[in-house]
C-alpha cells in the first residue's frame, strides 16, 4: 500500500494523456490555443470550461463519498441553484442572487444531510428524494421555462474571462484550493476519511461522526449550487428541465475514475478533479470526431472501462495486458 | 486412513514457504510439520508470521515459494475453499463468520442439509443446536449471529471448523476470547478429535494454555523458523527466549500496593447508574492511580458497564461526577471531552480505521478531542506516532503502514497509543491483552502500573483472572448484568473471583432487564 | 353537463412542452372543460398508467400526447372498449392504431424539416454551404423527423451539403457545447455557412457559441431552426438569428373543439387535423411576435 | 425466514397508505386499480427481484433499465425484421442478457471493480447498442403479441389479472423462494454480509458474483420482454431511469444498500408502493408536471420515514446487546 502512495494519481495521468492522444489523432487542431478579444480560445480552453460543472459537482461528491455515501441530488440541486439565480439576477445585485443561489444549496445540504445523518436514512434513496422532488422544485420557481436573464454580471460569470481564462474556470480552480485549504488545512480531511473508514471505531474515538456526514453533504448543496449558477449563466437563462440532469452519474463516475472508494474512506479532491477533465476530455473528442450521435453511448462506456481496467489494482495496465495474453498462449 | 492415525507419520508439511507484502518479509524459508494425532502449538510474537502462515497454507494468500504437503501428497490450495476440499478447516483469527446470517447459516454455510435443491432449515437448525450443545452453548440459532457477544461469535467459528470433519483443524487464537469454561470445553473437543487422529495446529498467547494442551510447540520470531520441541521437555522460560529472542525483561507478580492508593481522590464517581435492560443500577468509584478490574462470565456485563461508563450508551438513570463536578455523558464525545478513554474489545469493528495509517489512527483521539480547528500537524502526528510506536514496540515500526495490515496484536497496541495519545485522566480498557503475545503482555501490564503511578485512573476488563488479580487495587464482580461483589486489597485472589462469579445471586440479577 | 377530458402529457422537458401545457389548460378554460393533466414525467410507461387510471375515472374523453409512436395499442383498445375517445395531440401514433383514436391534431414534423431546408435552399441560392446540425435527442421520433425532412429538401441541392450533425438533446446548454466543437473542428467556424437546429432552444444556445468565437450568426453565418419559441424571435430582432418554423403549442384549441362537436351532435372529424407550420423570418417584425408569445407560458 | 419483519412493516406501511389513498378517491379500492397495479408495474417488479438480489449480495446493477431498453428493440427488430419466431427471440436475447449479466460480473470480480461502476458502464453499452440498432420504435404485429396482451383472468369486480402481471407474480415467488430456500440465497446474503469472510468460509465469491448479475440482466430481459408485451414495440429509450425506480423498490421494501439483508416481497411491496404513489398522483389530475416531482418526492420521503420509524420501533425492545449490533 505503501509502495503505490507515491503511483497513485499516474494511472489517471495516464488516462488523461491517452484520451488526450486520441483526441489530437480524431482532430488535428485539438491542441490550437489562440488568444481573442483577451481570453484564450480553443478545445483545451473547451474541456476545462466544459468540464466545470462536473469538476464542481465532484468537489463535493468526492467528500460525501469518502464518508461512504453518496449524493444523487445534486443535478436536481443545480436546477435549483440556477433557477434562482437567474429569477433574481434581473432585479438584484450579483451579492444577493450568489447568496441566494448558494444559501439555496446549503439548505439543499443541510436536507440530505439531516436525512443521512440524523434520520439515519441509507444515502442513496434520502438523495433520491431530493433528486426527483428537487426538479420538481426548480421548475416551480421557473414553472417550466427556460428563465432568461441579461444581468451582465451573472453573464460575467458564465462567459467572462480572467487572465485568458473563462470565469467558470478560475471559479473551479478556486473551490479546488479553498476546498483543499479547509479539508487538509484542519482535521476535517482527517476526520471524513476515518468517518468513512469505520464510522463506529471513529464515533468511540470521539470523532462528531453525525457533524462530519452533515458537513460533506451542505459542502456537496454548496459546490452544486456554484455550478448551477455557472450553468445558468452559461446559456444566460436557467433551464430548470435540463440543467445538471444525469450529471450526479458523471460527478459520481468523476470521483471513481479519481480513485476513491465507493466504500469510504481515503480520497483526493485533485484526483476527482482530475477524473472530470478525464470524462470531458473524452465528451469534447467524441463531439469533435464527427462519428454520428448514435455512438457516444458506446464509444463512454468503453472509454469509462479503459479507465477503470488501468487502474485496477489486479491490472497493471498495457504491462498486465500482455501478460495475461502470453500466459493464455503458454 | 490408517496411515493418518499412525501418529508417527507427517499429515501436514510445510517446505520453504516464503512470502513478502512488499517489502515486509513477513514468512522466510519457514518449515512445519504436523502429525496425524497431535495438537502443534505455533507460536510467536506478534507480528511472527504465524497468521499468515495459516493463510498461505489454506491458499488464501498466494505463496512466493515453498510446497505444502498433505498425506503425503502436495497439495496447492488456492482458496479457503479448496483448502476445505482438501481437508484443512481453519479458523482465521478474526472471527471470520457473517454477523448477518444466522447462527445456523453461519455453521452450515456452503454444505446445508438439502433435499431437492432446497434447504432443509429444520435439520439445519436442530443440527445446528446440537453442534452447540457440545461446547455448553444453549442459543437460538435462528437469530443472527451478529446479535451475540464475540465470544460466541468465536465459539461458534470453533464449532463450524470442528464439524468440517476435516483431517487437519487449525486455530488461529481461538481461546482469546473465550473464558476459562469455554477454554475447557474446546480442549475436551480438541483431545478428542486429536484421538481421532486429526491433527491439530494451536495459535495462541497464552502460555499456559499451550503447556496444558499441545504436544509439540513451533517457534516463529521475525517470519523465520526458530525451532521445534516437544511441549514437554522445553523449559517455559527457554520458550519464552525462543519467542523473544532474548529474555523476559521483568516478571510480572508483583501488585502494587492497594493502600498506597486509598487516599488518592475520586477521578469519576457513578451513582446509581445505569440504564433499564441494559445494565442494572450500580454505583462505582474511580480514584486517581487506581486499578479497577471488571470480572465476570460472558455476557455478565461488563462491556456494557465500560460503555456506560465511557459515555457511548447513554444512561437512563444515576449521577455520573467527574472529579465531584456533576456531569453527562451523552455519546463518545463527551467522555473524550472529559479526558476519559475507551478501547473497545472488538478491534476490527469498533475500533481501528483499518485504512488509514498507524499515525493516523494514533491521533485519532486527539485530534477529535483537539477539535477541527486545531490540527496536529504532521510534525506533532509524527512526533507523537513515533513515540508511541516506540515506546510499545509496534511492529512493524512503519507509522505509514494502513493499520489493517498489522498483525492483530500490533493493531491492539494502536488502540492503545491511540487513547494515550489523549493523556486521559480514566482508561477504559475491554480486554486490553487479548490477541498479545507474552512480551507485549508484560509490557503493557508494566506500562498500566507506570500510567497508574502517573495518576491514571483504569477500568479494566479481562477474561483472565490472574492478570486481573495481578493489577487490580479493586475488583468489580459482575452476574446476570449487575454489579454483585466488590473485592479489595487482600481479598482479590483468583479463588474469591470465582467465588463470586458462581454465587447464586439471582435475586439481584434481574433488577436491570425491567 | 361540464365534460371532464383527462389528458395525458408526456412531462416538461422543455419550454414549447411547458407552453402547450398552459396553452391547454387556457383553451379548456375558455370552454368551461375540467382538463385533468397527468404528467408523464417523460416515460411511456407512465402515459399507459395515466390513460389507465382515466378509464378507471371514466373521463369524457382522452388527450394524448404520445411521448413515443408505438406501444399504445392495447391500452387505447381498452379506451375503446370502454367507449371513451382518445384524440392525439401533438405527434401521432404508429398507423397499425388508426381505428383506435377518434383524431389526431399533428403538426408534420418531417414537413417541419421541409419547410426549414427549403428556406435555406432558397436563401443560399447557388453558393456551396456547408452546413452543421444540431439533432435533438438520439431516438426521439421528432429529430428522427426533422432531419429526414431536412435532409430530403436540401438533397436537390447540390450546393449544400451537412457537414457536421450531433446531437444537442434539444437542451440549450448541450446546443451550445456541440455548436463549440463545431466551430473548433470546421477551422474556427469559417468554413460553416449555415446552423441547422431542430429546436430553437439548441439554436439559443449555438448563437451564444458563435458569438463567443467571434462570429457573426444571422449575418456570416445563416441559422434555421424549428418551434418558435419567444427567445428566438428577441434573437432575431437582435439580427442574431434568421428564420424559424413554428410549432403551435395550441394543439388542445382544435381538439377540444373537434370533441364538443362529436359528444353533442356526433361529428366524426377529419382523422388528422393538421396544424400549419408557418416560417418566421427577420421579416415578420420579431419584436411583436416575440411580445405575443410571452405569455404562452414559454 | 431472514427480513420478513421489514418486509411485514413495508406491508403494513402499503395497506396504510392504500386505505389513505382509497379515503380520498373511493375508484381506488377497486379490483380494476389493483390489476392495473400489477399490470403497469410487471416489468418494475420483475427488474426488482433480480435487482434485490444484487443489493442483498452487497452490489448494485444499474444497466437493467438500459438492458431492458435493448431487449425490446432487439426482440421486435429480430420479429419484425428479421423474421426470426418469437419464441427463438425470445430465447436468443435472454441467452445474450446473461452473457451480458455474467460478464459484468465477471469483471466486477476478476479486476476488482466497484459494481457501480462497472454497470454504469454496462447501462451507457446496452443503452448504446440499442440505439445502433435502432432509434426509431419498431412496432411488433406478431399475432402472439396481440394474443398474450389480450390474455386476462377477470377478477370480481371488472380487474383484469393479465399475462404479464402473472409472469411478474410467478418470478417474485420464484424469486423469494430461490433466496430464502436454496444454498445459493444464502450465499447470496453471505456475500453481502462480506465478501472476504464469505470467501473464508468457503463460498466461491467469483462464481456467485458471475451468477448473480447474471440473474439480474436475465430478469432485466424478462422484464424487456415483458415490456415488449405491454407497448407491443421495442425501442431505444424504453425504461430510462428504470434503475433508480427499481432500486428504490428494493430499499423501500426494507433492504439495506450496503447488503446482507433484505426481501423479494418486501422488494415487490416497494414495488406496489411506488405504484401507488403514481395512480394516486394520477387520479388527481390536478398537478402539473413539477408538483408531480415535488408530490412524488414528498410521497418517497413520507413511505421511507414511516418504514424507518416502525423499523426503529419494532427494533427497540428486541436490541439487547449494544457491543454487537449493526
Ligand atoms: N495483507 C497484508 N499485507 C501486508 N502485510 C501484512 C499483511 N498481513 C500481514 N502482514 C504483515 O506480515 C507480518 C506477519 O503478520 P501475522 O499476522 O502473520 O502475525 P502473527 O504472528 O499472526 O501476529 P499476532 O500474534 O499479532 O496475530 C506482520 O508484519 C504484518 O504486518
Ligand atoms: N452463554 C451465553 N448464552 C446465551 N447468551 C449469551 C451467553 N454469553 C453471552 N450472551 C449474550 O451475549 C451478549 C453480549 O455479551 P457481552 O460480550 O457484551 O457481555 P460482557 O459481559 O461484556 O462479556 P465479555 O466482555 O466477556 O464478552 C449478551 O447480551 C448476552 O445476552
Ligand atoms: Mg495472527
Ligand atoms: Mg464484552
Amino acid at each position: 500500500m505503501t509502495a503505490l502512495l507515491p503511483r497513485r494519481g499516474l494511472a489517471q495521468i495516464l488516462a488523461l494523456i491517452v484520451i488526450l492522444a486520441v483526441d489530437r489523432v480524431v482532430s488535428p487542431q485539438f491542441f490550437d490555443l489562440r488568444l481573442q478579444d483577451g481570453r484564450l480560445f480553443g478545445s483545451l480552453i473547451d474541456v476545462l470550461n466544459r468540464g466545470t460543472p462536473v469538476a464542481l459537482l465532484s468537489l463535493g461528491m468526492v467528500l460525501v463519498i469518502a464518508t461512504r455515501g453518496i449524493d444523487l441530488s445534486v443535478g436536481a440541486v443545480m436546477a435549483i441553484c440556477g433557477a434562482i439565480a437567474a429569477s433574481l439576477a434581473d432585479s438584484h445585485g450579483l451579492p444577493v442572487v450568489l447568496a441566494a443561489a448558494l444559501g439555496a444549496g446549503l439548505v439543499c445540504g443541510l436536507w440530505n444531510g439531516f436525512l443521512v445523518a440524523v434520520l439515519g436514512m441509507q444515502p442513496i434513496v434520502a438523495t433520491l428524494i431530493l433528486m426527483v422532488a428537487g426538479r420538481g422544485i426548480a421548475q416551480l420557481i421557473t414553472e417550466g421555462r427556460i428563465v432568461t436573464f441579461s444581468s451582465p454580471d451573472l453573464v460575467w460569470l458564465g462567459n467572462g474571462s480572467v487572465l485568458g481564462l473563462p470565469v467558470p474556470v478560475v471559479i473551479a480552480l478556486g473551490m479546488l484550493i479553498l476546498t483543499g485549504a479547509v479539508v487538509r488545512g484542519s482535521a476535517l480531511g482527517l476526520l471524513i476519511e476515518a468517518t468513512g473508514g469505520n464510522a463506529r471505531a471513529s464515533e468511540l474515538a470521539g470523532v462528531g461522526t453525525r457533524a462530519m456526514i452533515l458537513a460533506v453533504y451542505v459542502w456537496c448543496g454548496v459546490c452544486a449550487a456554484l455550478a448551477g449558477v455557472i450553468a445558468a449563466a452559461d446559456i444566460m437563462g436557467a433551464d430548470a428541465n435540463n440543467a445538471g440532469l444525469w450529471l450526479e452519474l458523471d460527478a459520481i463516475l468523476a470521483v471513481v475514475i479519481g480513485g476513491t472508494s465507493l466504500f469510504g474512506g481515503r480520497f483526493s479532491l485533485v484526483l476527482a478533479v482530475l477524473g472530470a477533465l478525464i470524462i470531458q476530455t473524452m465528451n469534447t473528442g467524441i463531439l469533435l470526431s464527427g462519428y454520428p450521435p448514435e455512438f457516444n453511448l458506446l464509444v463512454k462506456a468503453v472509454v469509462v472501462l479503459a479507465v477503470l481496467l488501468l487502474q485496477s489494482p489486479k491490472f497493471s495496465g498495457f504491462a498486465g495486458i500482455a501478460a495475461r495474453l502470453r500466459r493464455t498462449k503458454a | 486412513m490408517e496411515n493418518s492415525s499412525d501418529p508417527a507419520s507427517p499429515l501436514l508439511e510445510v517446505r520453504g514457504i516464503s512470502k513478502s507484502f512488499g517489502a515486509v518479509r513477513a514468512l522466510q524459508e519457514v518449515d512445519f510439520t504436523l502429525r496425524a494425532g497431535e495438537i502443534h502449538a505455533l507460536l510467536g510474537e506478534n507480528g511472527a508470521g504465524k497468521s499468515t502462515l495459516i493463510k498461505v497454507v489454506t491458499g488464501v494468500f498466494p505463496r512466493d515459494a515453498g510446497i505444502v504437503r498433505l498425506g503425503g501428497e502436495e497439495v496447492a490450495p488456492r482458496s479457503a475453499k479448496a483448502a476445505l476440499g482438501a481437508g484443512i478447516a481453519t479458523v482465521y483469527q478474526e472471527v471470520n463468520l457473517l454477523p448477518n446470517l444466522s447462527v445456523a447459516q453461519n455453521l452450515f454455510l456452503d454444505r446445508q442439509p438439502m433435499r431437492f435443491g432446497i434447504v432443509r432449515e429444520g435439520e439445519m437448525r436442530r443440527r445446528a443446536k446440537a453442534l452447540l450443545a457440545d461446547f455448553g452453548l444453549d442459543i437460538d440459532v435462528a437469530a443472527p449471529l451478529g446479535n451475540y457477544s464475540v465470544a460466541i461469535q468465536h465459539v461458534t467459528a470453533i464449532a463450524r471448523a470442528v464439524d468440517l470433519s476435516a483431517r487437519v483443524l487449525i486455530l488461529d487464537e481461538p481461546t482469546a476470547s473465550l473464558d476459562r469454561h469455554e477454554v475447557e470445553i474446546l480442549f475436551g473437543i480438541m483431545r478428542k478429535l486429536a484421538g481421532r487422529g486429526i491433527g491439530i495446529v494451536f495459535v495462541s498467547h497464552f502460555l499456559d494454555q499451550v503447556y496444558e494442551i499441545s504436544n509439540r510447540i513451533t517457534v516463529l520470531r521475525n517470519g523465520r523458523l526458530v525451532g521445534e520441541r516437544e511441549t514437554a521437555s522445553l523449559p517455559r522460560l527457554e520458550l519464552i527466549r525462543m519467542m523473544l529472542g532474548r529474555e523476559l525483561a521483568e516478571t510480572t507478580s508483583a501488585r502494587a500496593s492497594a493502600t498506597e492508593h486509598k487516599a488518592r481522590e475520586i477521578c469519576a464517581s457513578f451513582e446509581a447508574y445505569g440504564k433499564a435492560g441494559y445494565v442494572a443500577p450500580f454505583d462505582l468509584e474511580l480514584r486517581h492511580g487506581e486499578v479497577v478490574g471488571l470480572a465476570g462470565l460472558l455476557g455478565s456485563g461488563r462491556t456494557e458497564t465500560a460503555r456506560l461508563v465511557f459515555g457511548a450508551e447513554r444512561a437512563d438513570r444515576g449521577q455520573a461526577r467527574v472529579e465531584g463536578a456533576a456531569v453527562r455523558l451523552q455519546s463518545p464525545r463527551d467522555g473524550v471531552r472529559h479526558g476519559f478513554g475507551y478501547c473497545p474489545e472488538e478491534r476490527k469493528t469498533d475500533g481501528i480505521v483499518a485504512e488509514l495509517s498507524v499515525r493516523e489512527n494514533i491521533v485519532l483521539a486527539l485530534q477529535a478531542k483537539r477539535g477541527l480547528h486545531r490540527p496536529l500537524s504532521r510534525r506533532e502526528q509524527d512526533e507523537i506516532a513515533r513515540r508511541y510506536v516506540k515506546m510499545l514496540d509496534i511492529r512493524p515500526s512503519d507509522p505509514e503502514r494502513p493499520v489493517g495490515l498489522l498483525s492483530g496484536g500490533n493493531q491492539q497496541k494502536v488502540l492503545l497509543a491511540r487513547w494515550l495519545a489523549t493523556s486521559p485522566r480514566l482508561l477504559v480498557l475491554d480486554e486490553p491483552t487479548r490477541g498479545i503475545d507474552v512480551g507485549a503482555h508484560a509490557e503493557i501490564i508494566r506500562l498500566i502500573r507506570e500510567l497508574c503511578d502517573n495518576g491514571l485512573s483504569l477500568l479494566v476488563i479481562s477474561s483472565e483472572l490472574d492478570e486481573i488479580v495481578t493489577y487490580s487495587d479493586r475488583v468489580v464482580v459482575l452476574r446476570d448484568r449487575a454489579h454483585v461483589e466488590e473485592l479489595a486489597g487482600g481479598a482479590i485472589d483468583v479463588g474469591n473471583i470465582l467465588a463470586a462469579i458462581a454465587a447464586d445471586g439471582a435475586a439481584t440479577a434481574h433488577e436491570g432487564r425491567a | 353537463g361540464q365534460l371532464t377530458i383527462g389528458f395525458s402529457q408526456i412531462g416538461s422537458e422543455s419550454g414549447w412542452r411547458a407552453a402547450e401545457t398552459s396553452v391547454s389548460k387556457q383553451e379548456a378554460a375558455k370552454r368551461q372543460v375540467n382538463l385533468k393533466i397527468a404528467d408523464a414525467q417523460q416515460k411511456q410507461e407512465n402515459q399507459i398508467k395515466a390513460i389507465r387510471s382515466f378509464i378507471a375515472q371514466n373521463v369524457d374523453a382522452i388527450f394524448l400526447a404520445p411521448v413515443v409512436s408505438t406501444g399504445w395499442d392495447s391500452v387505447l383498445k381498452e379506451a375503446k372498449e370502454a367507449k371513451i375517445p382518445v384524440v392525439l395531440l401533438d405527434r401521432d401514433i404508429d398507423p397499425s392504431g388508426k381505428d383506435l383514436y377518434l383524431t389526431a391534431v399533428t403538426s408534420d414534423s418531417v414537413h417541419e424539416g421541409e419547410v426549414a431546408g427549403d428556406w435555406l435552399a432558397k436563401t443560399v441560392g447557388n453558393k456551396a454551404c456547408n452546413v452543421v446540425e444540431l439533432q435533438g435527442t438520439v431516438g426521439a421520433s421528432v429529430a428522427a423527423n426533422r432531419k429526414k425532412g431536412f435532409d430530403t429538401a436540401i438533397a436537390k441541392h447540390a450546393n449544400l451539403k451537412v457537414v457536421r450533425s450531433q446531437t444537442g438533446d434539444f437542451t440549450r446548454a448541450k446546443g451550445k457545447e456541440v455548436m463549440e466543437s463545431f466551430i473548433k473542428a470546421e477551422g474556427g467556424g469559417k468554413s460553416i455557412c449555415a446552423v441547422y437546429a431542430h429546436n430553437d432552444d439548441m439554436m439559443v444556445g449555438a448563437i451564444q457559441a458563435m458569438k463567443e468565437a467571434g462570429l457573426k450568426p444571422g449575418k456570416e453565418i445563416l441559422t434555421v431552426s424549428i418551434d418558435a419559441v419567444p427567445d428566438i424571435f428577441k434573437a432575431m430582432a437582435a439580427g442574431e438569428a434568421n428564420a424559424t418554423v413554428e410549432l403551435t403549442p395550441n394543439m388542445a384549441g382544435p381538439a377540444l373543439d373537434a370533441i364538443a362537436a362529436f359528444k353533442d351532435k356526433g361529428t366524426v372529424p377529419p382523422k388528422w387535423i393538421q396544424t400549419e407550420s408557418k416560417l418566421y423570418t427577420a421579416a415578420d417584425d420579431p419584436q411583436k411576435i416575440y411580445d405575443s408569445k410571452k405569455g404562452l407560458g414559454y | 425466514m431472514k427480513g420478513l419483519p421489514p418486509a411485514l412493516i413495508t406491508a403494513i406501511v402499503l395497506v396504510a397508505g392504500f386505505a389513505a389513498c382509497a379515503m380520498q378517491f373511493p375508484n381506488i379500492a377497486s379490483t380494476r386499480v389493483v390489476g392495473n397495479l400489477l399490470t403497469d408495474n410487471a416489468f418494475l417488479g420483475i427488474v426488482a427481484t433480480g435487482m434485490a438480489f444484487v443489493i442483498i449480495s452487497g452490489g448494485i446493477d444499474l444497466s437493467v433499465g438500459s438492458v431492458i431498453g435493448f431487449t425490446t428493440v432487439f426482440v421486435a427488430l429480430a420479429i419484425e425484421r428479421w423474421g426470426v419466431p418469437p419464441l427463438v427471440a425470445f430465447v436468443a436475447i435472454l441467452v445474450l442478457s446473461a452473457a451480458f449479466g455474467a460478464a459484468m460480473g465477471a469483471v466486477i470480480h476478476i479486476f476488482d471493480l466497484p459494481p457501480f461502476i462497472v454497470t454504469l458502464a454496462g447501462m451507457f453499452l446496452a443503452r448504446g447498442a440499442s440505439f445502433l440498432l435502432s432509434t426509431e420504435s419498431v412496432p411488433i404485429t406478431a399475432p402472439v403479441y396481440s394474443t398474450v396482451s389480450d390474455f386476462a383472468l377477470r377478477m370480481p369486480g371488472g380487474g383484469r389479472l393479465t399475462a404479464i402481471a402473472i409472469i411478474m407474480l410467478v418470478i417474485v415467488i420464484g424469486g423469494a423462494l430461490l433466496l430464502h430456500l436454496t444454498r445459493f440465497g444464502a450465499n447470496v446474503y453471505a456475500l453481502g454480509g462480506s465478501r472476504t469472510t464469505a470467501s473464508l468460509m468457503g463460498v466461491a465469491v467469483g462464481k456467485m458474483t458471475i451468477k448473480i448479475y447474471m440473474l439480474s440482466s436475465l430478469l432485466a430481459g424478462i422484464a424487456g420482454i415483458v415490456f415488449s408485451f405491454y407497448t407491443s414495440a421495442g425501442y431505444s429509450l424504453s425504461a430510462v431511469g428504470v434503475e433508480l425506480d427499481s432500486i428504490a423498490a428494493v430499499v423501500i421494501g426494507g433492504t439495506l444498500l450496503t447488503g446482507g439483508q433484505g426481501s423479494v416481497i418486501g422488494t415487490f411491496l416497494g414495488v406496489l408502493i411506488q405504484g401507488l404513489i403514481q395512480t394516486y398522483i394520477n387520479f388527481d389530475g390536478t398537478l402539473s408536471s413539477w408538483w408531480t416531482k415535488i408530490a412524488t418526492g414528498v410521497l418517497l420521503f413520507a413511505f421511507i420515514a414511516l418504514q424507518q420509524g416502525l423499523v426503529a420501533l419494532a427494533r427497540r425492545p428486541v436490541r439487547k446487546s449494544a457491543g454487537a449490533t449493526t
